[in-house]
């Protein structure tokens, strides 16, 4: 989580100061969805993400230098520099393809899970997603064939569309879906669903373990809504970090503005974890802190590593578009 | 070598792909799949149950289950998805052009997507402005896709195994109208490379290059415009992605003259990008301009003289040849 | 009812003998659920319908003569041969667009259904749409858009899922939807959503009533399901009529196959709506069989003038791709 | 006459539109919509406040409110739906090229369809594969669709005002790569007619036929080849359905050499269409081949010099000029 937080916040620092073009979005606020639910994959298993992709990618074991570099279109970027932010494709780690199309990806999971029972390796897809996915008729429409089909897929997605910290949280309505809360949705296409509070991490443990040994089991397609509160500078289309994160803000936020404050207290889950395992004595304030130095050190020297990274030959361009042939 | 109708060879290359590797899955309405609403389409139905954990049926979600293919595509199946007619795949549109299209490149040559999509494009009589679409134009706009047009027995069952052999996301687009076709398919197994033009028939005054049906519309013309004394040489790209552009140029450069026809509609259309391809490459090769034959740009109307009139029939080929001897 | 039934047997003959080509769709075992339903429709209000609209027309006041023209691809034909079976356009009985994509209409009612509400004209829409209908995203998109906007839309939608006569009826599976029952879905968008047996002309009129007087009174769309079972003639994609109706088939069905007959006892609309008015003396079996005469000679005549009609001029074909420009 | 910023032009048009028309409802994402990601998209915001019962943000779904958009142009609005980025228009595919391009012809011209779509199209740096469609040549090979690509801050606003005057379905293809350009705008209403293309400069050497970002790109070539002693015409069409040809050929007819200039992919682009009808009426016309400067047939690159090496650049534009004069 921490290499996420501190990967991001320091991503939007290279954006401003122009090493990365183009728009861009980060995982900040929903760091323990993505690194508990996704500690549950295989190796051969299938995941799937959108623009919101970083943390997914770091939490599968994603090198923060060649994430980089690929968000600032360099040579050693996991695509070369095809992809970018919004695309990254990440094999090693299970991603083979990322769409930036919002509910793109959920046939695609729902396909790859296809084939992994057709194929019988017990594999199994997880397709992440915002809650905004659930209004693109991709979504309605693979839910039915993924239940009907008994596929192996866990959809899990990330609601972070609860405005701003100090909203009523519950049973509120949305602007853009009637079918709330959203968990309404798969359960018409009879596929089992819950809710959990996507900052808390043991929440989250318990739900992911849950579904994944279900689906492992052959009980067909599961869905996870995990809500997280919207990160405060995350409201515009353009993140700005308002302060940088440093775990003492966990204890002591000093004088920062009343929602910042509060989203430290009850949203963030990188403190909320952090005085967890302080308070159950799993690690100290100290040992904490050091981590935390050890984390900003590799982000900075990620970050060099990437600047440092040439940008592509213009005649890559040309290459890729088809695979060679096969011959059997 | 043997006869065969053009629906026959199609139905033995399907049987024969489906039986001989485990890995492909045909997703279809069994009713109307592969063979349209032809009278063949009894025959896809006994395919479909000869393996029925292979051949399967899918709600009326073509944007699902044409990513549901993207997706076993890129898990190690190869699928070929049945959009049936060609205007259902604009109902999958962002699948197959946003998503199947793209996944190789984005990835850098990561992600391969061996996956088939079947259409039944075209004016098939009586099908209107909702049912006609010949959406290869729209397709060759975007680049990533293989895209096929079979036009002959021999052709239909080659190509659909190279398909099928293919790594890349191929749309393989078929003619209700060619299956009764009559013509020579080998015995044993001969896929077709994508990529290799046919001559179709030789002549030496006047090049047609044609696609699909316009291929067989455009021998009939030939055929008739032999007896007025032209000699007219049919060339049939066969797969416009990759395109055999060297087998086409020497074949203008050898009659000076061309007519290029094709069933999409008129502006954009594929005839639109060989003219502009052979007007590039040919400028100071021709002896006279070079000829489009293609759908009238109108939405397809329902009756009978109103589709006939926009319409590239076979009169409207041999007009276009005449006019160009002329 | 009766009309409608001895339209599309007529037609079937009709295309058997080549004046029609191209596929089509009847709504034999339907009629019931159009004629009963679209009573409530006013003269201001947008109706909507698919492939299967024949009844739907007729039902409205379609002349039986200009909608076989259209069938047949004649000049008077209502849209002149353009349209034809797929796409007949009716606007005097409130149809401005039919559809022959499955699901396309759904967001288009909703459209005419915002429109009518924001220009305040108290009109609304009806969209007829089959169940195979909801399969497609559209369906989903569009109902989300109607729940959250209060339009004033009745969604009627014609189960004819039921595969032939004799099936278990009740809570089945389908093979194609696993939000089943169908009413599933539109109340996961928080739209009020009843089940109807479509064969039963008084069920379907207290649902339609009651939906559309709620519609009118702003309480933001209704959604019917009307069950029918699938006749036996239309199982193929080329529908084959196995007997012609004449209504003392009611009474005594004659030596036909058991599923006819099992038809006839308890799915054909027509022949139970007239047993009931024999039943209930609202009609004596000799006055219904002389109202059967005189459709069936209208049927006749409108047969005759359909193929008396002139096929259009060429030329037509290329008028009507463009409205001329409105000068303000 | 006043210089405005395109942008301001733009908005300026919009604001005029809704004030002055009770049926136009403007349907998008009051975040982005209008102006995109740009840095004026906070002045759209501020329409958006002003009417607040006719700018409606609706759910992701772009399938539904572009059909929704169909219907209500139907039943007597005037709405503007806005996809924002030209790519999600593949999402709502079937209603924009099945349902709103073929209602009036199929309905032998009963019901009109009087709906703008709104796209932001192209490449617009750093927008990578799927979100630098520029969807005009697909939908210029779909009859019933009238289709506008402004390029100067005079044209934006008067064919926005045509656009929302037009009983057809109209698709207004913007770039926001134009959005600073600056230039001469009326302050009197003056809607730009459909058809008419504008000379955006005179010159006797090489006509270039250029649409939309290229028009601009291919002024400043003019620019740098009139230092080398080469006058460039540059005809912008503005619309491409209906299109001006008669202007168009004029202009070919008195240089007798042309570069065509548009952003689509190459094959079956826009590029291609225009190359293809100046080939058949200027075949004894022209004193050199027609050269085509397009975007190349791969997927777009996120990486800045990637992305530059499939543009069509100024200096592409040039290249090609100057290739036509040698
Ligand atoms: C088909 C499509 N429509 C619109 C967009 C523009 N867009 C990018 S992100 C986004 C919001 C998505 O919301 P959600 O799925 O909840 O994800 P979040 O950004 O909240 O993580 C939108 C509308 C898109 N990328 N694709
Ligand atoms: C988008 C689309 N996909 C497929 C079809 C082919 N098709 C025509 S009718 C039909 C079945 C529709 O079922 P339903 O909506 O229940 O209507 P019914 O025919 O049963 O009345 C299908 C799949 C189509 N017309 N449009
Ligand atoms: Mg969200
Ligand atoms: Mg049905």
């Amino acid at each position: 989580m921490l290499v996420i937080r501190h990967f991001e916040e320091e991503l939007i620092a290279l954006h401003a100061e122009g090493h990365a073009r183009g728009h861009f979005h980060v995982c900040i606020g929903q760091e323990a969805t993505a690194v508990i639910a996704l500690s549950f994959a295989g190796p051969g298993d299938y995941l799937f993400t959108t623009h919101r992709n970083h943390g997914h990618l770091l939490a599968r074991g994603a090198e923060p230098g060649r994430l980089y570099a690929e968000i600032m279109g360099r040579r050693d970027g996991y695509n070369g520099g095809k992809g970018g932010t919004l695309h990254t494709v990440y094999p090693a780690g299970g991603f083979h393809h990322t769409s930036s199309i919002v509910g793109g990806i959920i046939p695609i999971a729902a396909g790859t899970a296809y084939a992994a029972r057709a194929r019988n390796t017990g594999a199994l897809s997880v397709c992440l997603f915002g809650d905004g996915a659930l209004e693109e008729g991709a979504a309605p429409e693979a839910l039915n064939i993924a239940s009907l089909w008994k596929l192996p897929v866990l959809f899990l997605c990330e609601n972070n569309g609860k405005y701003g910290p100090g909203a009523a949280s519950g049973a509120e309505q949305s602007r853009t879906m009637a079918a709330y809360p959203l968990t309404d949705l798969p359960r018409a296409y009879k596929i089992p669903a819950i809710q959990v509070d996507g900052t808390d991490a043991a929440e989250v443990f318990r739900a992911a373990s849950e579904a994944v040994a279900k689906i492992r089991r052959g009980e067909g397609p599961q869905f996870i809504e995990a809500q997280t509160v919207r990160w405060p500078g995350n409201e515009s289309n353009w993140p700005v970090a308002p302060i940088a994160t440093r775990l003492p803000l966990a204890w002591d936020p000093g004088p920062v503005p009343e929602r910042q404050r509060e989203w430290y207290r009850s949203c963030d889950p990188v403190l909320l974890f952090a005085r967890e395992l302080v308070a159950r004595n799993v690690a100290s304030r100290e040992e904490l802190a050091r981590i935390e130095e050890e984390v900003l050190a590799q982000i900075d020297e990620a970050a060099k590593f990437a600047i440092a990274s040439p940008l592509p030959d213009p005649a890559e361009a040309l290459r890729d578009v088809f695979a060679p042939m096969e011959r059997a | 070598m043997r006869e065969l109708a053009y629906y026959e060879a199609k139905l033995e290359a399907l049987r024969e792909i489906i039986a001989g590797d485990d890995r492909v899955h045909y997703i279809a309405d069994v009713g109307t799949g592969f063979m349209g609403l032809s009278a063949q389409r009894v025959r896809f139905a006994e395919i479909a149950r000869e393996f029925p954990e292979r051949v399967i049926a899918p709600p009326i979600s073509e944007l699902a289950f044409c990513g549901l293919a993207v997706g076993a595509a890129m898990a190690g199946l190869r699928p070929v998805v049945d959009l049936i007619t060609a205007s259902f795949a604009l109902e999958a549109w962002p699948q197959i052009v946003n998503e199947a299209a793209n996944a190789f490149y984005m990835s850098a040559g990561k992600t391969r997507v061996p996956v088939v999509f079947h259409l039944l494009h075209g004016l098939r009589g009586g099908g209107a402005a909702q049912h006609s679409h010949s959406p290869q134009a729209m397709l060759w706009n975007c680049p990533g896709l293989e895209i096929v047009l079979p036009s002959s027995p021999r052709d239909v069952k080659g190509l659909l195994k190279t398909a099928v052999a293919s790594d890349n996301p191929t749309v393989f687009i078929d003619h209700t109208q060619l299956f009764n076709v009559m013509g020579e398919v080998p015995e044993e197994d001969e896929p077709i490379p994508f990529g290799k033009a046919d001559i179709k028939r030789k002549g030496a005054d006047v090049t047609v290059v044609a696609t699909s049906l316009m291929v067989q519309r455009s021998l009939a013309a030939a055929e008739r415009l032999a007896e007025e004394g032209i000699e007219v040489e049919v060339v049939d790209p066969r797969t416009l992605v990759p395109l055999d552009f060297e087998t086409i140029m020497a074949s203008v450069e050898k009659t000076r003259r061309v007519v290029v026809a094709d069933e999409c509609h008129r502006s954009c259309g594929v005839a639109a990008e060989l003219l502009a391809r052979i007007a590039e490459a040919g400028y100071d090769k021709l002896a006279a301009p070079i000829r489009r034959v293609a759908r009238l740009d109108v939405p397809v109307p329902y009756s009978v003289p109103l589709e006939e009139a926009i319409s590239p029939t076979e009169e409207r080929v041999a007009e276009a040849i005449r006019a160009s001897v002329r």
